[in-house]
């Protein structure tokens, strides 16, 4: 039954968060507490930290995570269809390279158009 | 008490509504994008359950589902776009500050 | 019907078995382990002091972070920062529920056999890029937000032709279950890796730059940015963060096994020692890797990805389709 | 009855998740708690028998989304932005409209007679939802790759510097 299979992945995570917590909790009770402003500063490599981290870099990050979008959902597509094709004969194979061939198109103009420089 | 189709759609209107709150009250653009696609994911449990309560037989409600999930993607991207145009011209993502329609 | 309460025990009983499994071979013995073939690559001895051979080495590390302090910066989301190394070791734990180990008798050795196994593989590996992003965003400090971002943007890149891999794998065995890809693959030499080897090397370049390992681990090197994304997490946090990465290098490798060199298939030995010997290949061959080639910098690393890896597994892919269909 | 305890919890998990996306004045935290909605949503999705529409959740949502979010998020915040009044002055309208929509949802929902069918789903829809794909909703196939070549190619005419 496909619930039980479930049940197995949501007792799963459940359980690993635990015993991950439970990790931190051992460390919170047995490790020493000595707390004072010096040692909480954010690491600078001993300079003292100034600005705001939060400094905003430009577009390339971003380009990065479209186009990674855009093929993971292309990705998704050739999921179901990579189990089946096999049964389904010529045409299907015909369909899919189609479907490859435009997204391919949408690789090569990022490509091309610098959005996958890291300049 | 069986878990029937109401409690999937009434979940879904719950989703639906605070997604709707998010899109209307938000001043960042990004969270108005994020409310937007929790109204999506709202529709997405209804096409689902809708599939399994009322027409089982095809599973023609998974597939739309699935194409809305692309949908939502190609939005986020386009309109995650605009959000990064408009902040590199006018420095701000705040709707409310962006009512110059020529930049 | 399903027996829920024991269902439920089962389940409980085996994700504790696994963590500490994870935890031990994954963690400590991995990173022995990698100390120890560092050393001969180097030639040089590695951790030889504590019990025989250096053998307790990373137990006296595990007792050490048990008792470090754990040290929060001032001005740091501490919700966020605190979740981000749960997120990252559990992803990393829970990509084990779909790998077979072997078959004892009828039954084969595996905690569920999803039949979207592959997907659900895929998911747990983009996971541990939002432990990393809110890892890096919530220390509040410049370096670990930029380690952050290029570690993600560089996992990121790499998730697509690891899903290339794992869909040209699905086409030739014509499902997505890990078992039954393993079932599909005939004995030594019918094995995937010889028909699909690009899908191979695709496969363990995207693997070893999706665990951030040498010659991908740009966004954590010494040389580079402080210490990338985890540079203001201390003692067990921190221990955390290498917990994930280890049981997603060990995972990867078990998948590499499974998807490509025919699981727990094997002429003589036993299945499970089979597949035990190839997973440690495999983790083995990261690890020759790691000490033997230079750093690659970030944009060629992208580039790898981009304009070699993702349009070759397309081809690949439309191959494989040919092959198949005519 | 597991189902229903299972039911509760997971639509729980997403709505706690929800509200924190929606009312979150830190606009990461708010980001960060989309996951565990896509998450919860996932296990509605189980519950739902569409086991392949889950794993594409995880995927695409949970997976693809969020980090693109969370990149503009903080490719635009310069800093300030977690201080800054994160709701317009329309909170109670908004309130109200949002709540009378929910309201109305829910009576729809609860007055319609639903036509039940008595059929059942098939347990592995991944090779089911693969063979549709392929026979008869193949225009749907081939559009959706258009839109994704279309989206694609604005997206980055609109976000890149013009040279």
């Amino acid at each position: 039954m496909v619930l039980v299979d479930w049940l197995y992945v949501g007792v799963f995570a459940v359980v690993g968060t635990a015993m991950a917590a439970l990790s931190l909790g051992i460390v919170w009770a047995l490790a020493p507490r000595s707390d004072y402003p010096q040692k909480r500063t954010t690491y600078e490599s001993g300079v003292v930290p100034f600005g705001q981290a939060w400094a905003q870099f430009n577009v390339r990050y971003y380009l990065f995570s479209l186009v990674f979008v855009i093929f993971a959902v292309e990705v998704i597509y050739l999921y179901p269809w990579a189990i089946v094709f096999r049964q389904l004969g010529r045409y299907a194979f015909f369909s899919m390279t189609i479907f490859l061939v435009i997204l391919f198109l949408g690789l090569v103009y990022a490509w091309r158009k610098g959005a996958l420089e890291w300049s | 008490m069986q878990l029937g189709l109401v409690h999937f759609l009434i979940l879904s209107a719950m989703l639906f509504s605070l997604g709707l709150y998010a899109v209307l009250t938000r001043r960042n653009a990004v969270a108005i994008l994020m409310g937007i696609e929790l109204m999506l994911n709202a529709a997405n449990i209804n096409l689902v359950a809708f599939n399994k309560y009322v027409a089982p037989d095809a599973l023609n409600g998974q597939i739309f589902a699935l194409v809305v999930i692309t949908l939502a993607a190609c939005e986020a991207g386009v309109g995650l776009a605009l959000v990064m145009s408009a902040y590199r011209n006018l420095e701000t993502v705040h709707v409310d500050e962006i009512n110059v329609m020529k930049w | 019907m399903v027996n829920w309460p024991l269902e439920i025990l089962k389940a409980f009983a085996l994700a504790a078995l696994m963590f500490t499994f994870l935890a031990i071979v994954a963690a400590m013995f991995g990173v022995l382990l990698e100390r120890k073939i560092g050393g001969w690559i180097q030639s040089r001895l590695g951790p030889k002091h504590i019990g025989p051979q250096g053998l307790l080495q990373t137990l006296a590390d595990t007792i050490k972070l048990l008792q470090k302090e754990h040290i929060t910066p001032r001005a740091v989301d501490a919700a966020i920062f605190n979740t981000a190394p749960l997120i990252v070791a559990v992803a990393g734990l829970m990509s084990w529920i779909v790998i077979p180990f072997g078959t004892l008798g009828q039954r084969v050795l595996v905690v569920r056999d999803l039949n979207i196994g592959l997907v659900f593989f895929a998911g747990m590996a983009s996971m541990t890029v939002i432990g990393i992003l809110a890892g890096g965003w919530s220390s509040n400090n410049k370096y670990s937000l930029l380690g952050g971002l290029r570690s993600a943007s560089q996992m990121v890149s790499y998730e697509l032709p690891l899903g290339l891999a794992l869909v040209a794998v699905a086409m030739e065995a014509g499902t997505l279950s890990t078992v039954g890809i393993v079932q599909a693959q005939g004995g030594w030499l019918g094995s995937l890796a010889f028909r699909q080897f690009p899908a191979f090397v695709i496969f363990l370049v995207a693997a070893t730059a999706e665990v951030n390992r040498l010659p991908f681990d740009l966004p954590e090197a010494e040389s580079e940015l402080v210490a990338g994304y985890f540079s203001e997490y201390t003692g067990m946090r921190f221990a955390l963060f290498q917990l994930g990465e280890y049981a997603e290098m060990f995972a990867m490798a078990a998948m590499a096994t499974t998807l490509f060199l025919g699981g727990w298939k094997g002429p003589f030995l036993p299945p499970l020692v089979w597949f035990l010997i190839k997973m440690y290949a495999v983790v083995f061959l990261f690890m020759w890797v790691r000490w033997t080639y230079p750093r690659y910098r970030l944009d060629q690393l992208l580039n790898l990805s981009w304009k070699v890896l993702l349009p070759a597994g397309l081809i690949w892919i439309l191959i494989t389709g040919y092959r198949i269909t005519f | 009855m597991g189902q229903l305890a299972a039911f509760i919890i997971l639509s729980a998990i997403t709505l706690v998740a929800t509200v924190v996306v929606v009312g979150s004045g830190n606009i990461v935290r708010s980001a960060l708690s989309l996951v565990p909605a896509f998450l919860g949503i996932t296990g509605i999705y189980i519950l739902l028998q569409a086991e392949f529409v889950a794993g594409i959740q995880v995927l695409i949502y949970a997976g693809a989304i969020t980090v693109l979010i969370l990149f503009v998020i903080m490719l635009t915040e310069h800093g300030t932005g977690v201080r800054f009044r994160q709701v317009n002055e329309q909170v109670p309208l908004g309130m109200i409209a949002a709540g009378a929509l929910g309201a109305f949802l829910i009576a729809t929902f609860l007055t319609t007679p639903w036509p039940m069918a008595t059929g059942s789903l098939p347990p592995y829809t991944a090779s089911q939802i693969g063979t549709t794909f392929m026979t008869n909703m193949i225009l749907v196939f081939e559009v959706t790759s258009l839109v994704l070549l279309v989206a694609l190619i604005g997206a980055i005419v609109i976000a890149r510097r013009e040279r």
